[in-house]
């Protein structure tokens, strides 16, 4: 299966992933209209040091402890996405104490939030991965 | 193969996935006695508290014993099993045959001797969603209900966040000195009551009720003396173990498993609640009633049954038990030297036993506490990650590059 | 001090209405341009630092900058242009040379624009390179003088030293120090990809890229730096560098401020110390010098590999380049008065050398005069822009050509020409590892490996469209070519006639 | 309007051949009728023939064919010519008038053999001196042209149809075993009788039909070797290249078949080891004189013709053969017109050479 994988020696801490994320789930079809004057919330970020950089988001494990332990069945793996039904989330953050990568965050709206791949929002490839300008991210079979 | 799973909870659906993950036509018969499509049960006080309903809670999609191909016998009490014949007895004296067997048979409440406890009317326990219904149908919609929740352990403290909109008033008596004794430290739990009185929750500690007078009295030790017109018995729980002690399975206190969720009767599994597991980071023996752990325990117990071979030896306590805007996370045990970082919002309390984290308190920003969890869970050597950083708060960074490379450029 | 000040050159232009302060800009430039201001609670921008290299515009997700130059001006004059007078305050100010990088930019004839390339119509068919071959492939070094054949009458193929080119287009010197790590790995990568060459530049050769040795040209120059035995044994050739096309006539100096670990070890000079390349070879002297060192490298390498001697195309380039083609090198590399450095005395880049197109055309002729032509091949650089240039390169007598500006160009290269600055934004004329790591060779080695691909299609089609399916049959074929609007003597030179004729 | 020489004509052609492999001698009556048959390849503005072992009397001399402008020019090139050579025999070629044959120059003959003295004072080979000295007359002397300056062989052209130039020079007089004949399409109006085909180098006559794009790469080379192109045709370099490859390098004639018309570098990749290096090794020695575009080519020679196709095959051309006779012709047509009972004709794939020589036993007897 095709996943979202980091390389640090690549990644330039620009932060594009990050509003290319924020962006893609804005559900807003113009990134001036969907970003300007927010802070914004994206589901990949950037860890950052003095010289070492890298974006991290949902490795989409094949075992995946957030799913096991989601007390509400709002998290599940479909085609190996796990994927999050906002709608079952009651945001008890379970899965935020789960998840070893910290991939899970939560957000305003009460229900947790999480990288699904883009398969909600957008075809074909990941937003963060399209927009990196230094293949720091890539999105392949592994 | 034919499997029987006792039990419609999260160990028993983790037994159904397990189970399907290796063997995908054995027949597989699961037996509730509740009635209900198997249910999130630690939603119920969500439930109450709005943020979820009836119709979300089910734990799995409603097509999920039909795509697993489970036959579900709800509503049915296994009252005993005759493990010479292999087969459940149900209550109407039917006999369900297995090959592989799995308990998962949760706990019941424990409810203290209190005297005049059974002149209370309108009372309840607070474990199952009928408990859930019969309580809101008490407290009506006209939040005009004092309500008396006896115990400040999770299942009080967390039926007190889902009714306090839905009270008059609300006190919290337990017999300990501090709530939430189990899960936090007592700096935790002194900033948890604080934040749950501000919200206008009332708490009598190293207190109890002596006794119950008519009408809805009570009066405790201490000689105080409340009226209140709900009451929610939430003292303690106690394993479901009577099934499989009869059929000599090995118990001490729950019943005993192996790291494959085998007990120690042959053919015979068993998972969650109902068990005692080997908590990695207190080493020692215990009940870890929490559903992240049952999960992966039922789990295990079905791939070992269908012949596949998982161990599950992570087990540890770990809770996420936001309470009303208060997000807190908690894991592990507090034996051990600890590193305390305090904020008027927050508070976090890292444990170190032998070069190892060995459990953790996040109150007010838990943000990636997952990977906190994580050192206990993979037993990390502190002395191999930049602890210092970590401290500061959980990030992959601190973690060598090679390790950081195994996180983020391999599959998992 | 006010008759110092020099008004910025370039003005940073940030669309408010677009700019969602993502800080992308500010992260990214290395000249500290942009910067985000929490009292205004939006980004700024201080354009006196700007090089105008649009790192910044092309990250910019929402589009909201761009860059122009400043209509700040003098008063107009014809002579003592804006670009005279600032030379001038910045020479009295510092009493310094004026450096500049890349190529020359000055507005003199570019021949390759004055060229135009032939069709086939009627008389002969024009050939579909989609449905037929069309061969590129080259081969560089010295043409056998005789046939010699054995007992049995087969021809023993007494083939010297020589290179072979899927595509005749090959990278130019640039050397590690010059250009980052992660520049000279793309280049290695493209090259074997490709089937072609890269070139060590002066720097020597990263004993990582040891890996790449059949698809490098090693160079030595007048710093004999990295230079040793299995140096020269590594590489596919051996380069010895006279000459560069942005200063002829004048050496090279690495900042000892850029000579790290890395470097040092690769140059074999200690750290931190002024890498100084003489201006001339202190052994070469004279012709008959060179014959020397082409043999000593000859000796040295077991006669195994062919040697490249590069000039600057200079005045008199043609006899030069006869006299190189009896000196035992196989192939005499030209580099016109275009050519890229990465620091170069800005008034020996802007004056000094001829270009290109008329330097090969006069060296071409001259060889096939003395019929010494087959002795060497023919490379040559200096601002070969497209295939076209490549086409008319070939046509007038190259056998390939050389790129560099290009390459660079495609690594992501905007020109801004201050590679002297070390501190390019693109990761490629740089040494500061935050910036190398902006260059991964996966994409620069793609981009490169496209340029090449798309080059080498377009080669195909002009060929076909000429009727010619093997680069050969292009190679000196002059009647290819028409001038558009040079006169007598330039057409001579070029040995072509105009357009029309 | 530039004149032939002046630069370089694309033209479209026929041509034709026939040879005896058993060394019988026939007229030009087939020829011209072959040739004839393909009347719409030609455009009137040139035609021409070759034949091998017309001059069995005068076998031992190099049999010189000169075009003069005047009188004037050929007193001079005489004088060069008894400088160099000792003259066996001079003549008049003789003509018969033909209306659509006009501005016609002077047409000798000369059976030459280089002096000896000569030889030894240049130190040349006899075949280099020959080389040489026409190379001299057709430079230096303007209005004189040496188009023929083989053994026992001779070239015959002129402006016209070539069935009208066949009977102006009245082949039907030569016996030959060896024919070749082309019609020409130039797209100008050369109006000079040396441009006319064959083109001819000692032996080695040359017809082509074609446009070669690779023209003035091959130029520049061969004239890098000695040689001076002085028409600007494709058949002249062609000559010369097959000149230089087999009598210069000793190449052979399929070797110098390989250089000319390479196999693509797909091919060479498949072949076992040896040849390919072989083959590998002829195009990158010779590569300035692989030629490119669409040729069909005949290659006159002592004792053998060659014919050869561009190496995309991008102009017709069809062998025939019957008994000991061998056709060549752009058209089947122009065979079939001649000799419609053949054992065996195809057309040969592009860069494969054909070449036809002598039986055993008919050698040395041409």
């Amino acid at each position: 299966m095709k996943r979202v994988y980091v390389n640090e020696k690549w990644c330039l801490g620009c932060h594009l992933c990050e509003y290319n994320c924020a962006f893609a789930n804005s559900g807003v079809d113009d990134m001036v209209k969907a970003l300007k004057g927010k802070t914004i919330a994206p589901r990949i970020r950037v860890e950052e040091s003095d010289s070492i950089n890298f974006a991290v988001s949902c490795r989409h494990c094949d075992n995946p402890l957030c799913v096991k332990g989601c007390i509400s069945g709002a998290l599940s793996i479909q085609d190996g996405v796990i994927s999050i039904d906002s709608d079952k989330c009651v945001g008890c953050y379970t899965c935020v104490l789960s998840c070893p990568y910290g991939c899970i965050s939560t957000s305003e709206a009460g229900a947790v939030q999480k990288c699904e791949l883009c398969t909600k929002n957008a075809d074909g490839i990941p937003q963060c991965v399209a927009g990196c300008p230094n293949n720091a991210i890539v999105f392949e079979e592994r | 193969m034919k499997y029987v799973i006792i039990g419609n909870a999260t160990a028993a659906i983790g037994t159904v996935e397990g189970i399907r993950s290796v063997d995908k036509y054995g027949e597989i018969v699961l037996i509730s006695s509740e009635p209900h499509f198997t249910y999130g049960r630690p939603l119920i006080s969500y439930l109450l508290l709005g943020k979820t309903t009836e119709e979300k809670m089910n734990y799995r999609p409603l097509d999920f014993y039909e795509t697993n191909h489970v036959t579900a016998m709800l509503g049915r009490t296994v009252t005993s099993i005759d493990k010479n014949i292999k087969a459940v007895i149900l209550e109407n004296g039917e006999k369900v045959s297995y090959d592989k067997l799995a308990i998962c048979t949760g706990s019941r409440p424990f409810v203290p001797p209190m005297e005049g406890l059974d002149t209370v009317e309108r009372q309840t326990p607070f474990m199952t969603l009928d408990d859930a219904h019969r309580l809101a149908e008490l407290l009506g919609e006209q939040k005009d209900k004092d309500v008396l929740i006896i115990g400040a352990g999770l299942i009080g403290l967390k039926c007190a966040e889902g009714i306090l909109h839905l009270s008059k008033s609300l006190t919290i008596v337990d017999m300990a000195p501090r709530i939430l004794p189990n899960v936090l430290d007592e700096y935790g739990s002194s900033f948890l009551q604080r934040y749950l009185e501000d919200l206008g929750m009332k708490f009598y500690l190293s207190d109890s009720v002596a006794r119950f007078s008519t009408p809805n009295h009570a009066i405790f030790q201490s000689g105080m003396e409340l009226d209140f017109d709900v009451l929610v018995v939430a003292v303690g729980v106690r394993p479901n173990t009577s099934l499989a002690e009869e059929i000599g399975c090995e118990v001490n206190r729950g019943i005993l498993v192996n790291t494959h969720s085998a007990t120690t009767v042959p053919g015979v599994y068993a998972a969650g609640d109902c068990t005692v597991s080997h908590d990695i980071a207190a080493d020692t023996d215990r009940i870890l009633a929490i559903l992240p752990n049952a999960y992966q325990q039922g789990e295990a117990a079905g791939v070992n049954m269908a012949g596949g071979d998982k161990v599950f030896d992570q087990a540890f306590p770990m809770n996420a038990s936001g309470f009303l805007g208060l997000h807190m996370i908690t894991a592990g045990s507090y034996d051990g030297e600890a590193f305390i970082t305090t904020t008027e919002n927050s508070y976090k309390k890292l444990v170190v036993r032998d070069n190892k984290l060995v459990g953790f308190i996040l109150i007010g920003d838990v943000d990636r506490g997952g990977i906190y969890t994580s050192l206990i869970r993979d037993q990390v050597p502190l002395d191999t990650i930049d602890f210092d950083l970590i401290r500061q708060h959980p990030q992959l960074m601190a973690f060598a590059k090679a390790e950081r490379a195994k996180k983020l450029a391999q599959p998992h | 001090m006010a008759i110092e000040y020099l008004y910025p050159q370039f003005e940073v232009l940030r669309n408010p209405d677009r700019c969602i302060a993502c800080r992308v800009c500010e992260r990214q430039c290395a000249n500290e341009v942009h910067h985000f201001d929490t009292d205004l609670q939006k980004m700024v921008s201080d354009e006196s630092k700007c090089v105008n290299c649009h790192r910044c515009v092309s990250l910019c997700p929402t589009r909201a900058l761009k860059i122009t130059k400043t209509n700040h001006q003098f008063r107009e004059n014809a002579n003592w242009t804006g670009e005279v007078i600032e030379e001038i305050y910045r020479q009295a100010n510092s009493g310094g040379t004026l450096l500049s990088s890349m190529g020359n930019p000055k507005n003199y004839p570019i021949y390759w624009d004055k060229m135009l390339i032939n069709a086939s119509q009627v008389t002969n068919p024009s050939i579909d390179p989609l449905r037929e071959p069309m061969e590129i492939r080259t081969f560089l070094g010295k043409k056998p003088t005789t046939i010699e054949r054995d007992e049995n009458g087969k021809i023993i193929p007494n083939l010297s030293p020589r290179l072979e080119l899927d595509i005749p287009v090959m990278f130019s010197a640039m050397s590690y120090g010059s250009i980052s790590y992660n520049a000279h790995e793309s280049l290695a990568r493209a090259s074997k990809a490709m089937g072609t060459y890269y070139n060590t530049g002066e720097g020597g050769l990263h004993e990582d890229f040891y890996k790449w040795g059949d698809n490098t040209i090693v160079q030595v120059a007048s710093g004999r730096f990295g230079v040793e035995k299995d140096y020269l044994d590594a590489g596919a050739a051996i380069e010895i560098k006279i000459g560069q096309g942005a200063k002829p006539g004048i050496g090279g100096h690495l900042p000892g401020t850029k000579v790290a670990s890395d470097i040092s070890r690769t140059r074999m000079i200690p750290e931190g110390t002024d890498a100084i390349s003489p201006a001339p070879h202190h052994d070469i002297y004279s012709i008959e010098d060179l014959r020397q060192l082409v043999y000593s490298l000859k000796e040295a390498t077991a006669y195994k590999k062919p040697v490249i001697v590069k000039i600057s195309a200079v005045h008199n380039v043609a006899a030069i380049a006869s006299g190189i083609a009896r000196s035992g090198a196989d192939i005499i590399a030209i580099d016109g008065y275009r050519g890229g450095t990465g620091a170069a005395p800005t008034r020996i880049r802007d004056n000094v050398g001829i270009p290109i197109a008329l330097a090969l055309a006069s060296v071409d002729q001259r060889l096939r005069e003395e019929g010494i032509r087959d002795n060497v091949s023919i490379v040559v650089g200096g601002s070969i822009r497209n295939s076209a240039d490549i086409i008319k390169a070939i046509a007038l007598g190259a056998d390939a050509v050389y790129i560099a500006t290009a390459a660079l160009l495609s690594l992501g290269c905007h020109l801004c020409r201050t590679c002297q600055n070390g501190k390019c934004n693109w990761g490629i004329a740089t040494q500061r590892p935050e910036l190398v790591k902006r260059l991964n060779p996966d994409i620069g080695s793609e981009r490169l490996i496209n340029l090449l691909t798309a080059w080498g299609h377009e080669i195909r089609e002009m060929m076909g469209g000429m009727g010619i399916n093997s680069i050969e049959a292009l190679r000196g074929n002059r009647l290819m070519l028409r001038g558009i609007g040079l006169n007598e003597k330039e057409l001579e030179i070029l040995g072509i006639k105009h357009a029309g004729e | 309007m530039l004149k032939e020489g002046q630069y370089h004509i694309p033209s479209g052609c026929a041509i034709s051949g026939i040879f005896h492999k058993d060394g019988r001698r026939t007229d030009g009556t087939e020829i011209i009728r072959s040739i004839s048959t393909m009347h719409d390849r030609s455009n009137g503005l040139g035609g021409g023939f070759a034949a091998y072992g017309i001059y069995p009397e005068y076998a031992d001399c190099y049999a010189f064919h000169l075009f003069y402008d005047d009188p004037s020019v050929k007193d001079i090139c005489e004088k060069f010519l008894e400088e160099h050579f000792e003259i066996a025999s001079m003549s008049r070629i003789p003509t018969r008038k033909h209306p659509s044959i006009t501005d016609e120059p002077l047409i000798w003959r000369y059976f030459v053999v280089p002096r000896r003295y000569k030889l030894i004072e240049t130190q040349l080979s006899e075949d280099e001196f020959v080389v040489r000295c026409v190379t001299r007359i057709n430079h230096k002397f303007a209005g004189a042209y040496v188009f023929s300056s083989g053994k026992n062989c001779g070239v015959f052209k002129a402006i016209g149809f070539p069935e009208d130039v066949g009977l102006y020079y009245r082949l039907e007089e030569y016996e030959a075993y060896s024919w070749t004949a082309h019609g020409r399409y130039p797209t100008n109006t050369p109006g000079w009788w040396g441009g006319a085909h064959p083109f001819a180098m000692l032996d080695f006559t040359i017809v082509h039909n074609g446009e070669i794009s690779s023209y003035d790469a091959n130029r520049r080379s061969i004239e890098m070797h000695g040689y001076k192109c002085d028409l600007l045709t494709d058949t002249e370099a062609i000559t010369y290249i097959f000149d230089y490859l087999i009598r210069r390098k000793g190449l052979t004639l399929e070797e110098a078949a390989h250089v000319v018309a390479a196999p693509f570098w797909s091919t060479i990749e498949k072949m076992p080891p040896q040849q390919k290096a072989e083959y590998t090794y002829l195009r990158d020695a010779f590569a300035g004189l692989l030629i490119n575009g669409p040729f069909s080519i005949m290659l006159g020679f002592t004792g053998g013709v060659m014919a050869l196709n561009d190496r995309l095959k991008l102009r017709s051309m069809v062998v025939g053969e019957k008994d000991e006779d061998v056709y060549i012709a752009s058209e089947e047509a122009a065979i079939r017109v001649i000799q419609p009972e053949l054992d065996k004709i195809w057309a040969p794939r592009g860069g494969e050479p054909v070449i036809v020589t002598l039986n055993e036993d008919a050698q040395g007897k041409e």
